[in-house]
């Protein structure tokens, strides 16, 4: 598979280790750590959006942070633009900053409560050196590419005074006000309710057309991911199982926990499958991780090798699937 | 002149000496009317005398004290050990007081054995330190004690002259008048040590001089009385002989021997026990002859018999020649060693002692002066309060030490009809210690009129109220056959003769500071 | 129509703050059937969770049923003495909550507290009991092995399961289940709901499905009732409301969720705005401000509850324009012009 | 800095509204009330008291005027056994009853703030150190310590305020430290470093605001504890006899006999402003847990 | 492997932690003012004296000598002599100590019984007039210096009203044959009911405000509302679930609290003559007796460390979320 020569985003055996445990688990010999991310190799084309997908605790945020630089790769590396991201310091991580940004789960978590919006607006623009008298111009503007209506009203209210479909809004102004590259939004409308969720995934779909942004998109709902983005990786525990077009992932997925995903998200219709789930009980426990093939324990079609050899991220058509059965 | 800096005076907190504390107050408060700054500052006793004993060029002036003892009835230990030049270096002198006069006077009282021409001598010694004022002397301080008279005979209790009725003599007549037969006493302070080769806190010595006995006591008069010895006899100036009690024995039930005598001396100065040796350093020999026991002496020495028979305790020797053999070969000394029992000869055994808590001993029936009560058992009581309650409540019935207001003790007595509190003039005293070494304190004129600015009566009334008595003498009333009456009376006090004497000598009032007389330069000032 | 169990008329809860009071519930009315899933669907905030709690009486200090009955087998447990309430609570109607981990006594083992159940509550004998937590687990699917096991140690799933067992322990006539799925991820809450679906078969017992999410509602409920801010919107049988809604509420809720079976280039639609404020609700129909279709009476008056087919009621004053409503609905420029 | 264009309210009003006092709590008002009426008293001590509290007074008769019950001689409270002005010492021992809390809670929240931030945002071996010296700190027995500091320097009432600088920041770290590692973990905070803020600036504008009301309840709690720890060494004799305290007052009352004098107007007075100044410190921390905590208030 | 290397580890972090205790100790005794021998000044003290004792002491050598002595004296348990009293400053206290820890634990014991059971009814009432009186009255018991506390307990059930004695550990001259007979004579809780009750009363406000607002805060949590809704009867409902949660915190906070409780002891100890550490550790600083200081310091020290050690292990025991991890 041929591909354009400079991705903008490249990712390369990432590994985030976090290591956990008290020292009094540590005295009973629970001390242990968390492979988060664990060996994930993907790369993105500017202009290009991509969906992380995956159940809950399988390494989404984890990556989305570690490509944010807010956590320190413990292996493998990353590169943004062809520079090292674990280079960079001072000023060249300013830069970068001004470049890579994040649009986060919760909006109530994601400002600071004693800010109003017209301050949590100013903070990047202060750090990135704009002069104070243009920012209020950039700030209003910000609020309209998100499509709050009339933004002044908001200036001064101060985020609880905001409804959370609004306030995602103002998180994602505060994401795009200085003019991004790369954006990576993390759950962006999981904690907004279905009836305003529409109104900021538009938005996110709209601004990302508009900024020609590259974009990650991090869910757990393989629908919405479907309505933001061409392409898909699907994680699980630390790892990519399956990564290509978002169309062909949902028409047919090929590794068996996509398919399992795919078969388990629920639609609006009183006509639906009812058959169970191709896929084991049970949970995964990312500090005991299975040997060879992480998913092997729930998967409905694991034989010998799976225990023995974890498969690697393999082409097969149109996009890469991390099986032994293809 | 340059202004006098700001004069330190130490005294010890409030809560450990209340009337110290007081006193100091108000003599600051006369101080300061001089035209001096006084600067108060408190510490603990170990601190204070730290400075005051081995920083001897670092203070200017401290409350100080001397408390009576037995074998202090003899003034000899104060008049030399205070003001002799030979103690101004590293011994009790720490004033730095120097006076050739003082020094020949002193020196001949010691050796003089005839009591009159002593008498005088020691008169001359008050005399010299009246008018050169190297202390303050403030007050001798009545010792007030009490006790349960529907447990004790009141006729039994026995009051020493200069010590007050919490005494051997009293311990050992104590009466019962009912069942209970038990002395119980406290003490604010921590038995450290019943140990009889060591000194230690003054509350020990309550124990051990009940516990052990010595050839001659104090008696009751302040006159020296044979005790373990049947009698004594100077044969000259030099010699003494003593005749040891027939049908003593130890509290393991050994008898008590000439041995024992002689050896209890010898260990005084084996090196063992180095706080013992100053009072059996002028022995020469020791001769037994059948139960005589003839002490030969290197220096005629009046206090003998006061400051070392009446002072040496008796030890049985089977007990302690092997333990002194032992600790010869180690670093440490007797003084560190302590008895699981003590042994001794005297009118109560050693029962047990905890820790903080209390000490018992059992009265020695076989004694030849054995006491009527059954036990002696002291209790530490740090809090005074508690300790009046104590009393009343019958937690204990003898009060051997009030550190607080005679006045509510007296109070106390009185409303409960059960107390009878006897006061006594103690022959210790209480003064403030000048540091003679250090300007401006090294001029008599200045510590004279420092010591006339205070009222002595003011002191009595305030501080002690009322339970002590004006002092302008380290010989205390209490000690009535040495004690100067004339320097007392002749001492005038008040506010306008001090600056009389300032004036005087040419101090001078500038602004509403003191300043030295003509030339002289303030060198300590920081 | 079958018989029904539960009957809720007219209820009203509303909660004490500071001076003032918030009506949550106000004026709610659904029955449950026998044997049949009911869902309680509405966004965050519109009173789900109070509406269930009401049912079992067990609710917030500042909180008080100020209306209404609860017609449960016939009785009006709205007005029951606490003591025979506390009777039939669990034996009668249990409570499957939202958060399972919080709702576990984390102190004690997951056996204890199904004995405390069965014990206490169910008057089982030591023996008896063990046979009936066994049994249970084995109901839920998990090893009876685990029974020892805190709470902790089960991941979120099996701890949902728990407290299905749970509330399944004393075979129950009602089970309220307050959004049992909605912190699980879709694979889990895939398997709860089968389960779920299939013991309620099994036992023929009836269920309230509280969730927020219509998908869940179409995947197992017989039954939907739509709340919007405290009130009823919409309620009938699963698939009338979600084909043929009648309630304009319900039209826009359609459109804002995302279908994976639907077409690839479909455009979400959002309701602009926000619900409002319940401590000062908007004079008639509560949806008014929101809704693209409001008339006049629309926000001066207060839709009953009214039939629009059989067993199919809708508190709307255009509900007679469903039909062409429904159409218009499906617009997204129907939506967008009102914002 | 923020945004000049928009007027600001005053810093010393920001100030206060960032410690969010909680009006709303009755105690706590009542605490608050308490604190300003000492307050109020320190200050104007000089006008309020009519003798110096040191000074030995004289009756008109020239005697020692000291035992004076309540009234007596014009003695509003009475004397002391020394002959001093109990109501002149009371005033003036609201000094330094305030002058020791308030330093002393400065100190620990001061310190105790700095220690947690700095060990709770960076991490690391830093915080491996911070938190070791707050082992040893937690192995040091406070009563103790600041008994031996007394005798070590002078009987001072700085002692007391010091042995808490030095000994009890290690509480307030320590919780400042888990609240710090709660907010670090806010997603609002890693915003601010994806829109490029420094450290510090992170810290002095989204954290040190947030636990400056943790501070300001552990710097109560420290006014309390400095107050009673003042009180109790002076009453073991380690206090400072130049400098009235209420605490220097009760051992003087307890020194002078005062239970078997009967003399309660010796040691009910400092006792009650002991009480009142403590227990309004503990007024004003429980109605800032309340809005700290409030699901832990009713 | 790594469950010893963790065991290894924290015994490592608790000797450093004690080693830099010690060393603190031994700095701040020794550059003390004050001198040990001021205890031997009488007018008949020598020079030689003098420096016997000095050398005795060993006071005569340099610091980093003395100091390296101490530390190796440390290690084989020896604490030194006392300069005061003469004696291995381990024995003297090792007889003090079980007086220190009767009086600790027994006024904490009753301080948490009281607290915990006071604190829960409290939450159960909570808005209610008790409550409402009850608040500014426990804040009020704290609030209290412990001396003045224990004089006034003294003066009332002491000297009025004769309830009980008013110090030491027993009456005059009574022996027993163990510290256990005397301990558990009914004499010895005449004697410790004045000053654990002291301590106590100081000290149930701590449990008694923690259990309180541990239970509101545990009253709102999901499972005890479910436990309601299960039908259990209140009881069941406040102390099987409500209480039992609450209960934690408190519980690990006795450990912590007996460290507290032993610098407290200072004080009281004085008040009712208890022959206790604490007393025994002013009297030694005072008397500049820094061995004995020293030995007191580090032993309330080490009980201290301990007992934050225990609070620790105490809550990852009753904690099953943690001992079950
Ligand atoms: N700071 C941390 N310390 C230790 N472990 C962590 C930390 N952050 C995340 N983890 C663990 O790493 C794993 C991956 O977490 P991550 O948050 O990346 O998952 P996620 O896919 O984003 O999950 P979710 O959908 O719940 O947000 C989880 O097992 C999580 O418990
Ligand atoms: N204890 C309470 N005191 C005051 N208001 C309350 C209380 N509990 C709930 N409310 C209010 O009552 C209304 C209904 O709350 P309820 O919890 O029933 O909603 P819900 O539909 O369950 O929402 P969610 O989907 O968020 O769980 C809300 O506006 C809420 O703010
Ligand atoms: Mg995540
Ligand atoms: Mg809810």
């Amino acid at each position: 598979m041929s591909k354009p020569p400079k991705p903008l985003v490249s990712v390369k055996d990432a590994q985030l280790h976090y290591r956990v445990g008290s020292a009094f688990s540590a005295m009973r010999g629970h001390s242990s750590v968390v492979k988060a991310v664990d060996g994930v190799t993907f790369e993105i084309q500017k202009g290009e959006s991509v969906g992380l997908l995956g159940e809950s605790g399988c390494g989404k945020t984890s990556m989305g942070r570690l490509l944010l630089k807010l956590e320190e790769a413990t292996g493998g590396e990353i590169q943004f633009a062809g520079d090292a991201l674990s280079g960079l310091k001072g000023p060249a991580l300013k830069r970068y900053r001004a470049k890579a940004q994040l649009i986060f789960q919760n909006p109530f978590e994601a400002v600071n409560p004693r800010f109003t919006i017209r301050a949590t607006l100013a903070e990047p623009l202060e750090n990135a050196g704009i002069p104070a008298a243009e920012r209020e111009g950039r700030i209003i503007e910000a609020l309209e590419l998100v499509r709050l209506p009339q933004p002044q009203q908001y200036l001064d209210r101060y985020p609880h005074q905001l409804s959370g479909g609004q306030l995602q809004r103002v998180v994602m102004a505060r994401a795009l006000i200085l003019q991004p590259d790369f954006v990576v939004a993390d759950e962006p409308v999981s904690m907004l309710d279905v009836s305003v969720r529409a109104g900021v995934l538009n938005v996110f779909r709209d601004v990302r057309d508009r900024l020609n942004l590259t974009a990650i998109y991090i869910s757990h709902d393989l629908a919405l991911v479907r309505y933001v983005c061409e392409r898909t990786i699907v994680m699980y525990l630390g790892r990519i199982m399956e990564d290509g077009p978002t169309e062909d992932i949902v028409r047919e997925p090929l590794h068996p926990y996509t398919k399992a995903l795919v078969a388990a998200v629920p639609v609006p219709h009183p006509d639906q499958s009812h058959d169970p789930l191709p896929i084991g009980r049970g949970a995964p426990d990312p500090r005991n991780p299975p040997s060879g093939c992480v998913f092997r324990d729930r998967c409905p079609l694991a034989f010998d090798r799976c225990a023995k050899e974890a498969p690697a991220l393999r082409p097969a058509g149109s996009r890469k699937v991390a099986c032994h059965l293809f | 002149g340059d202004q006098i800096r700001t004069i330190d005076l130490f005294t010890r907190p409030q809560a450990a000496q209340p009337q110290e504390f007081q006193s100091i107050q108000l003599i600051a408060q006369e101080w300061r009317k001089l035209g001096l700054d006084v600067n108060v500052r408190v510490m603990p006793w170990e601190q204070m005398s730290d400075v005051v004993w081995y920083q001897r060029d670092n203070w200017d002036a401290t409350a100080w004290q001397m408390v009576g003892r037995p074998e202090r009835s003899d003034p000899d230990e104060i008049v030399f050990n205070l003001f002799h030049s030979t103690t101004a270096d590293k011994g009790y002198n720490f004033i730095g007081y120097l006076n050739p006069e003082y020094d020949t006077v002193v020196e001949a009282e010691r050796v003089e054995i005839d009591e009159a021409k002593r008498k005088e001598l020691i008169d001359k010694a008050q005399e010299i330190l009246a008018a050169d004022q190297p202390n303050m002397m403030l007050v001798h301080p009545k010792q007030t004690f009490a006790f349960d008279k529907t447990v004790w005979d009141p006729a039994s209790v026995v009051e020493q002259s200069g010590i007050g009725i919490r005494n051997t003599w009293t311990f050992m007549s104590l009466t019962p008048v009912g069942e209970q037969k038990d002395i119980i006493l406290n003490s604010g302070d921590n038995v450290q040590a019943i140990n009889p080769l060591y000194i230690s806190g003054g509350v020990d010595s309550w124990v051990f001089e009940l516990v052990y006995d010595r050839l001659v006591r104090v008696g009751p008069d302040g006159l020296p009385k044979a005790w373990a010895a049947e009698s004594y006899e100077w044969k000259d100036d030099k010699t003494i002989a003593v005749t040891l009690r027939e049908g003593m024995k130890w509290h393991d039930g050994e008898p008590v021997t000439p041995e024992d005598v002689k050896f209890s001396f010898e260990t005084a100065v084996s090196g063992e026990a180095p706080m013992y040796a100053p009072f059996a350093t002028n022995i020469e020999n020791i001769a037994i002859d059948g139960s005589t026991i003839t002490f030969t002496l290197k220096q005629p020495a009046a206090s003998f018999v006061t400051s070392s028979l009446a002072k040496i305790n008796l030890i049985p020797k089977h007990v302690w020649e092997p333990i002194i053999a032992d600790l010869k070969t180690k670093e440490e000394n007797a003084e560190s060693y302590q008895e699981e029992t003590p042994i001794g000869s005297g009118p109560f055994r050693f029962e047990r002692w905890l820790t903080n808590e209390e000490i018992v001993l059992s009265a020695n029936k076989d004694h030849f002066n054995a006491p009527k009560a059954e036990r002696w058992i002291l209790r530490i009581v740090p809090n005074v309060e508690a300790a009046l309650g104590m009393l009343r409540s019958g937690e204990i019935n003898f009060l051997a030490e009030f550190s607080g207001d005679p006045q509510v003790l007296l109070q106390a007595a009185e409303q409960d009809g059960d107390l009878e509190t006897v006061s006594t003039v103690e022959m210790g005293f209480r003064y403030v210690a000048f540091n003679n070494r250090r300007p401006p304190f090294d001029d008599p004129a200045f510590r004279r009129a420092l010591s006339t600015a205070v009222d002595r009566r003011l002191i009595v009334k305030a501080a002690y109220r009322g339970y002590a008595e004006p002092s302008n003498s380290v010989v205390s009333p209490a000690l009535g056959f040495w004690h100067n009456e004339a320097v007392v009376e002749g001492f005038e006090a008040g506010h306008d003769v001090a600056v009389k004497i300032l004036e005087d000598a040419g101090y001078t009032l500038e602004g509403d500071r003191l300043h030295y007389p003509g030339d002289q330069k303030e060198t300590l000032a920081e | 129509m079958t018989e029904t169990l539960l009957s809720v008329r007219d209820l009203k809860v509303s909660y004490q703050v500071g001076k003032g009071s918030i009506d949550a519930v106000d004026g709610a009315s659904f029955d449950v059937p026998r044997g049949s899933i009911v869902g309680l669907v509405g966004e965050s905030g519109c009173g789900k969770t109070t509406v269930a709690r009401a049912l079992t009486r067990v609710i917030a200090d500042n909180a008080s049923i100020t209306g209404g009955q609860i017609l449960f087998d016939g009785q009006d447990i709205a007005a029951l003495p606490e003591r025979e309430m506390n009777a039939l609570r669990w034996r009668d109607i249990a409570f499957i909550p939202q958060s399972a981990m919080n709702s576990l006594d984390p102190v004690y083992t997951v056996e204890y507290q199904l004995n405390e159940v069965l014990r206490r509550r169910g008057g089982l004998g030591r023996r008896q009991a063990r046979a009936r937590c066994e049994e249970l687990f084995e109901m839920v699917g998990i090893e009876a092995g685990r029974l020892g096991d805190y709470p902790h140690q089960f991941s979120g799933g099996m701890r949902q399961r728990v407290a299905i067992a749970l509330a399944l322990a004393l075979n129950p006539k009602l089970v309220i289940a307050d959004e049992p799925v909605t912190a699980l991820d879709v694979i889990v809450q895939r398997q709860i709901l089968d389960q779920l679906r299939e013991l309620q078969s099994m036992l023929g017992i009836s269920v309230i499905l509280v969730t927020h999410d219509i998908s869940v509602v179409a995947y197992v409920c017989d039954r939907t009732v739509v709340m919007y801010a405290g009130r009823i919107a919409e309620a009938g049988p699963m698939d009338a409301v979600l084909m043929e809604p009648s309630h304009p509420y319900t039209m826009g809720l359609r459109n804002a969720f995302p279908d994976l079976k639907g077409a690839a280039s479909g455009v979400l639609t959002p309701i602009e705005g926000a619900p409002p404020n319940l401590a000062f609700p908007p004079p008639g129909c509560r949806f008014a401000p929101r809704c693209p279709f409001a008339v006049e009476t629309c926000t001066t008056q207060q839709p009953a509850l009214g039939m629009v087919a059989p067993d199919h009621r809708v508190s709307c004053h255009r509900a007679d324009e469903a039909v062409k409503l429904r159409q218009e609905a499906a617009r997204t420029e129907t939506w967008l012009a009102d914002a | 800095m923020l945004d000049t264009t928009l007027p600001r309210p005053g810093f010393v009003a920001r100030f206060f509204r960032s410690l969010r006092l909680p009006l709303n709590d009755p105690f706590a008002v009542a605490g608050l009330t308490i604190y300003a009426i000492f307050i109020l008293t320190a200050i104007f001590a000089d006008a309020i008291a009519p003798y110096d509290p040191t000074e030995i007074l004289y009756t008109p008769d020239y005697d020692l005027a000291a035992d004076l019950r309540p009234g007596e001689d014009g003695f509003i409270l009475g004397t002391t056994s020394l002959g001093r002005d109990i109501f002149s010492q009371i005033v003036y021992g609201t000094r330094s009853a305030l002058l020791i809390g308030l330093t002393a809670a400065f100190m620990v929240a001061l310190i105790g703030s700095i220690v947690g931030l700095v060990s709770g945002y960076f991490g690391g071996w830093v915080d491996a150190l911070l938190m070791r010296l707050a082992d040893v700190a937690f192995g040091i027995p406070f009563l103790p310590f600041v008994i031996v500091l007394a005798a070590f320097l002078e009987p001072s009432i700085w002692n007391v305020v010091i042995a808490m600088a030095l000994v009890l920041w290690r509480d307030t770290g320590r919780v400042i430290r888990s609240q710090v590692l709660t907010l670090r973990s806010r997603s609002y905070v890693d915003a601010a470093r994806v829109s490029g803020s420094s450290d510090f600036k992170i810290i002095l504008r989204h954290i040190a605001p947030n636990i400056l009301p943790l501070s300001f309840l552990y710097g109560s709690i420290a006014i309390g504890w400095a107050i009673l720890t003042e009180a109790s060494i002076s009453f073991l004799g380690f206090g400072d006899p130049q400098s009235i305290s209420w605490g220097y007052m009760l051992q003087d009352a307890f020194a002078s006999q005062a239970l078997a004098k009967q003399a309660y107007y010796w040691f009910v007075p400092p006792g009650v402003c002991i009480i009142l100044v403590v227990s309004a410190g503990f007024f004003i921390t429980r109605g800032y847990e309340n809005l700290l905590f409030p699901k832990l208030g009713r | 492997m790594s469950h010893l290397k963790a065991m290894a580890s924290r015994a490592l972090q608790l000797a450093l932690v004690l080693w830099a205790v010690v060393t603190i100790l031994f700095l701040m005794f020794r550059l003390m003012p004050g001198n040990p021998m001021a205890a031997y000044i009488d007018p008949t003290f020598t020079v030689e004296q003098q420096e016997a004792l000095m050398a005795q002491f060993g006071l005569d050598k340099p610091l980093w000598e003395q100091y390296l002595i101490y530390l190796g004296n440390l290690l084989q348990g020896e604490l030194g002599q006392s300069f005061r009293y003469r004696e291995p400053v381990a024995e003297r206290l090792m007889t003090l100590l079980p007086n220190t820890l009767i009086l600790t634990f027994s006024s904490l014991i009753v301080a948490y019984t009281f607290g915990i059971l006071a604190g829960a009814y409290l939450a159960w009432r909570r808005g209610s007039v008790v409550e409402n009186t009850a608040i500014p009255l426990v804040l009020t018991t704290r609030a209290m210096p412990e001396f003045w506390l224990g004089m006034v307990l003294l003066a009332v059930f002491s000297f009025w009203l004769g309830w009980f004695p008013a110090g030491g550990t027993r009456p005059a001259g009574a022996s027993y044959d163990s510290l256990w007979a005397l301990y558990t004579s009914r004499e010895f809780l005449s004697y410790l009911a004045l000053p654990a009750l002291t301590l106590a009363i100081y000290s149930q406000g701590l449990p008694l405000l923690l259990m309180r607002s541990n239970m509101l805060d545990v009253m709102k949590e999901d499972f005890v509302t479910m436990a309601r809704i299960k039908g259990l009867s209140n009881w069941s409902v406040v102390v099987r679930h409500a209480a039992r949660n609450a209960l934690l915190p408190v519980m690990t906070s006795f450990a912590i609290a007996v460290g507290y409780q032993l610098q407290g002891n200072v004080v009281v100890e004085s008040v009712f003559s208890w022959p206790g550490l604490g007393r025994e550790l002013v009297n030694a600083v005072s008397a500049s007796d820094y061995p004995l200081a020293q030995g007191a310091f580090l032993m309330i020290a080490v009980v201290v460390i301990l007992m934050n050690l225990i609070a620790d292990l105490l809550y990852s025991l009753l904690d099953p979320r943690i001992s079950h991890a």
